[in-house]
């Protein structure tokens, strides 16, 4: 296996007040292997965007440790440093609207990284890596002079990758970057985001719902719930032998473009049980993670 | 075969913008029977919510402009109906569900009340009393656990899925004929939809309701639908049966949906099938077929002059010059072929 | 709810404490003398009249008694208007403001959402520019203008009002009308535009889906959320009628308390100048709270909890 | 659902031969480029009422500046022609003391639009900073600022103008001061509630990933962005300066004589009403002209910015 | 339920809509209605400007309170027409020193139908004179024998020479000869008031009522603070038959504009000092319409030099600014009330004074500009623009008009730069006071139509109301020897010699004697406002 590119270790994230914290990522551990695509996936408000943001400190973690590349980026660092990790770690979001601002055309959307971190010599070379970064992404050099609202969602999720790619990042975490696109675009941003991974050895932390698309894109799952990471393991293992009663009941709802099999379904329902014993991650096959007590372990694997 | 409980004909609606005049709807025509799930089935901006919208004459007019067509209804048109007319039809005869329950029910009126309300409107003769007994079953019906204490509350106290039931709840009110769901379930995570969907189709039997389903998913068009149109900008390009459009699609438009979603069963991992580019300007139509600059299958004539609907079976038609029969043969492309075709082997496999 | 208002009342408390104090430093070093007087004194009775009223203290010994009197709320004497206590002269001249602001308030909320909402209802249509321009004329002509002009024509010329003074209902017409004119504009304006996003929202939709008749929609629907941002304007218009007072009730010889405000600092008289103040303050402040709750009592989604957001 | 009766067969054969997508169309765009503002002033410019507004504006302005300078009288000047009506050689009349009222208005125009404007910059300057500094900071600092702005804000906002004025005796400078002395708190808050509406955009969160720093957030992001709400309070806190200025000239606490505002002229020509009406109208007229069209321009401006509210 | 929560709103609302209509009750009963209601009562209706700050006679200090308490006390003499008659007083006799008068009352009675007695008289002026009570107006009493001491708190109460003989008899010891003192007697301060209810109830006097007795035409029926005062007919007066009015309805109306929009209405009868003033803007239309009525007025218009200050020190200065005033354009173009303007201290309404005395002409530009040019000369400045003077005012749209008239006059005839001051009434008095000021506005009423009245103030620099630092012993003298002057003529010959030095030194400019403008309904009969601004509704009548 690949070298760790990331390790979580314990990650917590609880927002609120002390007295009345909420728990939003309630401690938990994964790594993502160099090159790999790790699917995060789970239901609105079970922490996955917020554990995308806390690794690339978009928050200031409550408890936990987050290692890139072996050091501590949530440890105090220099101004220098900083900047460094900015570049390799980069954000893919989810709203192609709310993500570009309105009032810069995509040619300043795109350089803003590299005018930040101030990587060109001249106008020139600065014109001349606008345009390589929209060929690379699908786009017209020549879109660099238009405005975020000319072009449609695609196009726009599109400079949004653009941007992500511009400091040549190593590490790019998508949150939801096709959850609100249309099916044919969506199929456009994936294409281009796995041939992007295939030519710059990209790894990637795709966060989604949609998990249909997670199982194609990913090469590894975590399924998230309420703040934990309740099943984690290669793709097709997820899905062809889920074990916590969770992700079975997220399989089971998805929706498959099949008629004869959607007039079969039936779903299975999720309650979430209480335990009274202690609740670890288990190793139930190798590399496919399970978390629960060992009771429940024993009766989810029967 | 059950009664024809409404029939579209040539329905064109405009709007009328500060850019110009945007075709929403250009010449949509469907019919529905009695009992039936008809699925709407396009990307935004296709026409499908202005459709289903139009049917309700839910159309703010201006800037909406019926431009032509019929909407028969039980026999009878609905587009020349007054606003007093209709009002008598909406929530009655057709409910409508509508898609983001976050902002469908009113926030500062309790649940219960925004139930009696249609009871009450659409029946003259029932009491308060018996109308709150009416809502409180409805809110059963849909599967609100302890419906007497939240027929009191508020929207703000319901989670997602609760308010999607208490907007079913509303729209079952008045015992429609017909019920327009507005994608029900795209706002709500797939657990909730899965629910959602089971609802509904629950109550499409209890009731005999028919159901026009308006959807993005292919998923859930499977997964509810008898029949299904496709729509692309603001026309329906293929039209059958559930099993027509998934298992024996003729449209390319239908190949670069179904080819762009990711085969879960087949662990496939070669490139995803897209459609390039982008849907066309409805406030300038391109001329010939609307497809045509997506479509890798174009041929001349697309550019020229819009296909007519052809038919495939007495279910089943689709609009693309490649069924005339001077086109040349284009199969299904593999991968939708593929996959289609995996689906009938797992079927065929499990019905032993 | 109990945490919340105390917490508020809490706010209300240091707002007023500044306010007190900010008034009593600004009138120490305002210029002028109340005792002043055309005909000069001799320096021994004004040594009387500073004794009288404690101007002779030290600032400090001042405004601790200030600060005790604000605390009973006893403003002592007003010392311009002999033998008259400043309590006295809030007491009997407040009620008439009040009635004049009642009136002036259901003038401008009543018209004002009356303007909007048919302004809202024919968007872009006749009705609509006829209201918004009233609307916005409303707003631009300073309400002593209008006051003057109402008095000379529908007082004087058509003779339909009296001119002035405060002798019953038909009285208090052009006056409250005259404070209300600016709120009812700026109410109007307000009332639309939030009817027009009401009216394209969702549950509207639904509303009229349901099968409702246009005119139960806007009632039962959109008009009740519409007019939650009315409510808010609420604590705005309460302050806006007090000080629009302040001219009117001199323009039309109204003995509210407004008159009394402006008369009191021009005469330097700073008993009844820190006693209106302060009861304006209160009422102010309390009107802001009592708005802030209400608007929690008529929107459902808002829980009073220890802060505002 | 019965098949076109087209005449299908008329087609040439050649028609059909496939020839593919138009790859080149797919990621066109439309012809022109439209920058934000650039579609803002569009939409503005179809707003009649708005436009009215612009025009009425730059008139009063160009007046306010040319004809003082270019009268044959000055403002101060009397004439000895006294309460005469508007004639040909004094288009708006003459006062009590024989003045032109035209120079007047125009040299009240300076004053009064001096005085809204001045007090809408002082606003403005302290409402950005404190908006944006409590906004930014969050926590503890913003809750310390806010709970201040607050308190100011709870304050009676003319009770505070009205003492102020008489402590610190009336002129233009104590009219600024007082009218922005708690003027400035509703600025704040808008700021403030732009820069936390802004801060969490994806797009800052994603200049952030970039590694942008607070400066560049604000420059780039923030005040472009906020600056529509900005101009918006701005063109509103205008008109409500002139208007208490007139409100405040009525109360006898205007600016002193002989200078001149619109509201110590319509305050003096309200007496004047029965014998010399135009005494009050013109200045009149253009308190209400100057206000509407400044409040038109808000409404445009808000409109344009967002054009949700318009369908 | 929603509903009700809307419901309990709205009914809140209507609530106190309907609890603040209580309001209107008190004051309904017989409105505006005017003169003529069925019941043939005579009412007449007027307005002042606010309300009264204070309706004791002993403290009261202005015109408004005045304008009432003239009417509801009467004091021993009174005004009518121009002359002094007995009003309380039934006779008075004069020693021969002209230092002790002996007063005998009329049988008149309090409202209460108490006798009126000479202990009321005694009690109401030593109340004036004790330092305790603070009494502004307390030095109008200082003619008599050891007032002074004792109000500044240098004698005792019993030296006062103020003697009750008995009920009705009551003598009063003169410091000096003061021939003017029968006037005085009908001044506010030296009216009586009921001694038992005043010492039973300290604040007798702040409200209509039990306690307020008055011993005059009309009693105080209803007060109305900042809103209205009602004056009824007192019937226990002794010259009840012959006040014809039964009721005034007085309204407190503090907007000029108001007012005469209210006369134009028909809403009040009469309009003019004291009854509110006829505003500037309104004069050439009531003069159009032939109903402005104008009298003599003694009293002055001035400006007040500094003589401390940096330019207006300089008598020649001064001289050229009093000079350079255009007073009869400044009276027909803007104050148009048929003003004379004032070229001398004293008005030609004070009896002596109704000629002019010619200490100089008026608008003598070429007299003015020699003496500026001496002036300059003697500050050692070559040029009038390096002359700035701030011409102070008190806030008021007239002194406005009028300091922007002379300003403009200085500022184009000598090419003085002149910048107006304005500050309130207040702040302004402060600022004469402690000569912070170059120009400052005043206008000086008489207390009693008798030329002292305008000389005495500036007998020395330290009279309180002097307020230009300007004296000269040769002035004081001679304003001494008019005291003790029992001649008549010799005595205004003196003070006109007075008059002349500060025509020649200009410590103020004078600029125009005051007239009383009115206008009224033409049934109203004999309301007229008397030469130092009285106007007594006892004589007044309504014939409709």
């Amino acid at each position: 296996m690949a070298n760790k590119l990331l390790e979580v270790k314990n990650l917590k994230q609880h927002f609120g007040t002390s007295s009345n914290p909420i728990k939003a990522v309630d401690g938990i551990t994964f790594d993502v292997y160099e090159g790999e695509t790790l699917g995060l996936v789970g239901e609105s408000g079970c922490g996955k965007s917020t554990t995308g943001r806390s690794i690339i400190r978009l928050y200031d973690i409550t408890d936990g440790q987050i290692l890139f590349k072996g050091k501590d980026i949530h440890a105090g660092k220099s101004r220098q440093e900083l900047k460094e990790f900015n570049r390799e770690m980069q954000m893919i979001f989810q709203d192609p609207y709310a993500s570009l601002n309105p009032r810069m055309t995509a040619g300043e959307i795109i350089s803003e990284g590299f005018d930040i971190h101030g990587l060109y010599k001249n106008k020139k070379e600065r014109q001349e890596h606008i345009g390589n970064l929209l060929e690379a992404v699908g786009l017209n050099r020549e879109h660099a002079n238009r405005y975020a609202h000319e072009f449609s969602g695609g196009q726009r999720q599109r400079i949004g990758i653009a941007r992500a790619l511009s400091l040549d990042p190593s590490f790019i975490i998508a949150d939801e970057p096709i959850s609100a696109l249309d099916v044919s675009i969506q199929a456009q941003v994936v294409n281009l985001l796995k041939k992007l991974q295939k030519e710059r050895n990209l790894t990637y932390l795709f966060i989604a719902h949609d998990l249909s698309m997670v199982k194609y894109i990913s090469d590894r799952i975590a399924v998230m719930y309420r703040g934990r990471i309740v099943e984690l393991g290669e793709a097709n293992e997820i899905y062809n032998n889920p074990i916590h009663p969770y992700t079975k009941s997220l399989l089971s709802a998805v929706p498959l473009p099949d008629p004869l099999t959607e007039r079969k379904r039936t779903r299975i329902p999720y309650n979430h049980e209480e335990t009274t014993e202690e609740i670890k991650v288990h190793e139930v096959l190798p590399n496919h993670f399970v978390y629960g007590s060992d009771s429940q372990i024993k009766k989810w694997t029967k | 075969m059950s009664k024809k409980l409404l029939e579209v004909n040539d329905l064109k609606i405009n709007f009328k913008t500060y850019a110009g005049i945007v075709q929403a709807v250009r010449g949509v025509s469907f019919e529905l029977y009695e009992g039936e799930t008809l699925a709407i089935v396009g990307e935004s901006g296709s026409g499908k919510s202005v459709t289903s919208n139009s049917i309700m004459k839910l159309i703010p007019q201006p800037p909406g402009i019926y431009a032509g067509g019929e909407i028969l209804f039980d026999g009878r048109d609905l587009v020349p109906l007054s606003e007093k007319e209709m009002a008598k039809v909406r929530g009655n005869d057709i409910a409508m569900i509508f898609q983001d329950p976050m902002t469908a029910l009113n926030p500062t009126m309790r649940v219960g009340r925004q139930i009696t309300e249609v009871i009450l409107k659409h029946n003259k003769n029932v009491s308060n009393a018996e109308a709150k007994e009416r809502a409180i079953k409805l809110l059963d019906l849909v599967g609100i656990p302890m419906p007497e204490k939240r027929f009191r509350q508020f929207p703000h106290e319901f989670s997602g899925g609760m308010r999607q039931r208490v907007v079913i709840a509303i729209a079952l009110a008045a015992d429609p004929k017909l019920l327009i769901a507005d994608e029900p379930t795209t706002a709500l995570d797939v657990t909730i939809q899965a629910q959602i969907l089971e609802l509904m189709k629950d109550i499409q039997k209890k009731s005999n309701t028919s159901i026009i389903f308006i959807t993005h998913d292919l998923g859930v068009v499977a997964n509810v639908a008898d029949r299904v149109a496709v729509m692309y900008a603001g026309q329906i390009v293929e039209y059958g049966t559930v099993n027509d459009i998934f298992y024996n699609p003729r449209h390319p438009y239908t190949w670069g949906l179904l080819g762009s979603m990711p085969d879960l069963k087949n662990n496939v991992k070669e490139e995803l099938r897209t459609i390039p580019g982008s849907p066309p300007d409805l406030i300038h139509p391109p001329k010939g077929d609307a497809f045509a600059a997506r479509n890798e299958y174009a041929m001349a004539i697309d550019y020229e002059q819009e296909p007519p609907m052809f038919k495939i079976s007495d279910t089943h038609y689709a609009k693309t010059w490649l069924l005339h029969p001077d086109a040349p043969e284009v199969p299904i492309p593999d991968q939708v072929q593929q996959r289609i075709d995996g689906y009938l082997k797992e079927a065929e496999e499990n019905g032993k | 709810m109990l945490k919340y208002i105390l917490k508020r009342l809490g706010y209300i408390l240091i707002a007023l404490y500044l306010i007190v104090t900010a008034t009593f430093f600004l009138m120490q070093l305002a210029p002028g003398s109340p005792f002043a007087s055309e005909r000069d004194f001799p320096p021994q009775i004004e040594a009387q009249l500073n004794a009288k009223y404690g101007l002779d203290n030290p600032w400090y010994i001042q405004y601790k008694d200030y600060l005790i009197d604000t605390v009973t709320f006893d403003f002592g004497e007003s010392m311009k208007y002999k033998g008259r206590s400043t309590n006295d002269m809030i007491t009997e001249s407040f009620p008439i403001s009040l009635t004049l602001g009642i009136e002036a308030m259901l003038l401008s909320v009543g018209f004002g959402i009356l303007l909007g909402v048919i302004a809202a209802l024919y968007h872009n249509k006749f009705p609509d520019y006829l209201a918004s321009t009233i609307a916005v004329l409303g707003i631009s002509v300073p309400s002593f203008i209008l006051a003057g002009l109402m008095q000379y024509f529908i007082a004087f010329k058509l003779d339909l009002l009296p001119v002035s003074g405060w002798k019953g209902f038909q009285y208090s017409i052009l006056p409250a009308f005259a404070i209300a004119i600016t709120h009812m504009g700026f109410i109007a304006k307000l009332t639309r535009s939030s009817m027009l996003e009401q009216s394209s929202s969702d549950y509207v939709k639904m509303a009229r889906a349901k099968g409702l008749g246009k005119w139960t929609t806007v009632f039962k629907h959109t008009l009740r959320n519409a007019l939650l941002p009315v409510v808010t304007y609420l604590g705005p218009l309460t302050a806006g009628v007090v000080t629009g007072s302040f001219i009117i009730e001199q323009i039309f010889a109204i003995p509210g308390l407004g008159k009394h405000f402006v008369t009191s600092i021009t005469n330097r008289d700073y008993t009844v100048i820190m006693g209106t103040t302060v009861f304006y303050s209160i009422i102010l402040l309390f009107a802001v709270l009592i708005v802030d709750i209400l608007y929690s009592v008529i929107d459902p989604r808002i829980k009073l909890k220890g802060a505002k957001k | 659902m019965t098949q076109n009766n087209l005449q299908l067969d008329k087609i040439s054969k050649d028609k059909f031969k496939i020839v593919g997508s138009r790859q080149d169309e797919n990621e066109k765009l439309a012809a022109k480029s439209v920058s934000f503002w650039k579609e803002v002033i569009l939409r503005f410019s179809q707003n009649k009422l708005a436009i009215f507004g612009v025009i009425a504006l730059i008139i009063v302005t160009l007046l306010a500046i040319f004809v003082p300078v270019f009268s044959p009288y000055s403002y101060r000047e009397q004439l000895g022609i006294y309460n005469a009506a508007p004639s040909a050689a004094h288009w708006f009349g003459t006062d009590d003391l024989g003045r032109d009222i035209f120079v007047r208005v125009w040299q009240g125009a300076r004053i009064s639009l001096f005085i809204g404007i001045t007090a809408a910059v002082i606003d403005l300057i302290i409402g950005v900073f404190w908006g944006s500094i409590s906004g930014l900071a969050g926590g503890r600092l913003d809750n310390i600022m806010m709970r201040i702005a607050d308190i100011l804000s709870a304050v009676p906002y003319l009770l505070v103008v009205i003492i102020l004025l008489v402590v610190l005796e009336p002129g233009l400078l104590p009219m600024i001061i007082a009218l922005s002395i708690t003027g400035w708190v509703n600025m704040a808050r808008i700021v403030r509630g732009e820069v936390l509406s802004i801060k969490n955009q994806e797009y800052v969160l994603a200049a952030r990933t970039l590694g942008a720093t607070t400066g560049h957030l604000i420059m780039r992001h923030i005040v472009p962005n906020a600056l529509g709400a900005i101009l918006v309070t701005m063109t509103l806190t205008i008109p409500s300066a002139i208007f208490t200025e007139s409100f405040l000239s009525y109360l006898g606490l205007g600016v002193p004589a002989p200078t001149a505002s619109w509201g110590t002229m319509a305050s003096e020509g309200n007496k004047a009403l029965t014998s010399a009406p135009w005494r009050l109208f013109f200045p009149a007229f253009f308190i209400s002209l100057t206000i509407f069209a400044f409040n038109a321009v808000g409404d445009g401006l808000r409109d344009a910015l967002d054009p949700k509210l318009r369908k | 339920m929603k509903k009700n929560k809307f419901l309990l709103l709205s009914l809140l609302l209507a609530l106190s809509a309907v609890l603040a209509a209580c309001n209107f009750g008190g004051t309904e009963e017989k409105d505006s209605s005017s003169s003529d209601n069925g019941t043939g009562a005579k009412e007449l209706n007027l307005v002042i400007a606010s309300e009264p700050p204070s309706l004791h006679p002993q403290l009261a200090t202005d015109s408004t309170s005045n304008a009432i308490l003239q009417n509801v006390f009467e004091g021993l003499t009174t005004v009518k027409d121009g002359e002094i008659v007995n009003a309380a007083a039934d006779d008075v006799k004069i020693s021969e020193d002209l230092l002790t008068y002996t007063f005998t009352l009329k049988d008149a009675k309090w409202s209460n139908g108490d006798a009126v007695t000479a202990e009321d008289f005694a009690y109401a002026w030593k109340f004036a004179l004790d330092p305790a009570n603070a009494s502004e107006y307390a030095s109008i009493l200082y003619p008599i024998k050891g007032a002074q001491a004792f109000n500044l708190g240098e004698g005792t109460e019993e030296d006062l020479g103020i003697k009750v003989i008995d009920e009705k008899t009551l003598e009063v010891t003169l410091e000096n000869p003061t021939p003017y003192f029968l006037e005085l007697t009908a001044f506010k301060t030296y009216y009586p008031i009921h001694k038992a209810t005043a010492e039973a109830n300290e604040t007798w006097y702040a409200e209509a009522g039990d306690t307020y007795i008055t011993n005059g035409p009309f009693t105080l029926a209803d007060w109305q603070h900042s809103g209205s005062i009602t004056l009824e007919k007192n019937d226990s007066y002794w010259d009840a038959e012959n006040v014809a009015l039964d009721k005034v309805n007085i309204s407190m109306v503090e907007n000029e504009a108001t007012a005469s929009t209210m006369f134009d209405a028909g809403e009040i009868d009469f309009l003019g000092a004291p009854f509110q003033t006829v505003g500037l803007d309104v004069i050439d239309r009531y003069k159009e319409e032939g109903i402005l009525n104008i009298a003599d007025y003694s009293g002055i218009y001035l400006y007040k030099f500094n003589t401390t200050g940096e330019f207006t020190s300089n008598a020649n200065i001064r001289k050229a600014l009093t000079l350079a005033i255009d007073r009869q354009g400044l009276i027909d173009n803007v104050l148009k009330g048929e003003q004379t303007p004032a070229l001398g201290m004293v008005p030609e309404a004070v009896p002596g004074f109704e000629e002019d005395r010619g200490y100089f002409k008026d608008n003598d530009i070429e007299e003015a500009k020699a003496a500026l040019e001496a002036g300059m000369k003697e500050l050692g400045i070559s040029d009038p623009s390096e002359i700035s003077i701030g011409l102070s005012i008190n806030t008021s749209e007239a002194h406005s008009a009028i300091a922007q008239f002379i300003q403009e006059g200085w500022h184009s005839n000598l090419g003085i730069e002149v910048t107006i001051d304005n500050s309130e009434w207040q702040v302004y008095l402060d600022k004469l006071t402690n000569l912070d000021y170059d120009v400052a506005r005043m206008g000086w009423i008489g207390d009693y139509n008798d030329a002292y009245t305008f000389l005495e103030q500036y007998d020395s620099a330290d009279n309180g109301n002097n307020d230009t630092g300007w004296e000269n012993p040769k002035y004081a003298e001679l304003l001494k020897q008019s005291t003790t002057e029992t001649d008549a003529d010799a005595r205004i010959d003196l003070m006109k010699q007075a008059e002349a030095i500060t025509m020649t030194e200009f410590p103020v400019a004078p600029i125009y004697y005051y007239t009383n403008l009115s206008v009224k309904k033409d049934y109203v009969e004999n309301m007229q406002t008397d030469a130092t601004g009285n106007i007594y509704l006892k004589y007044v009548d309504i014939n409709k």
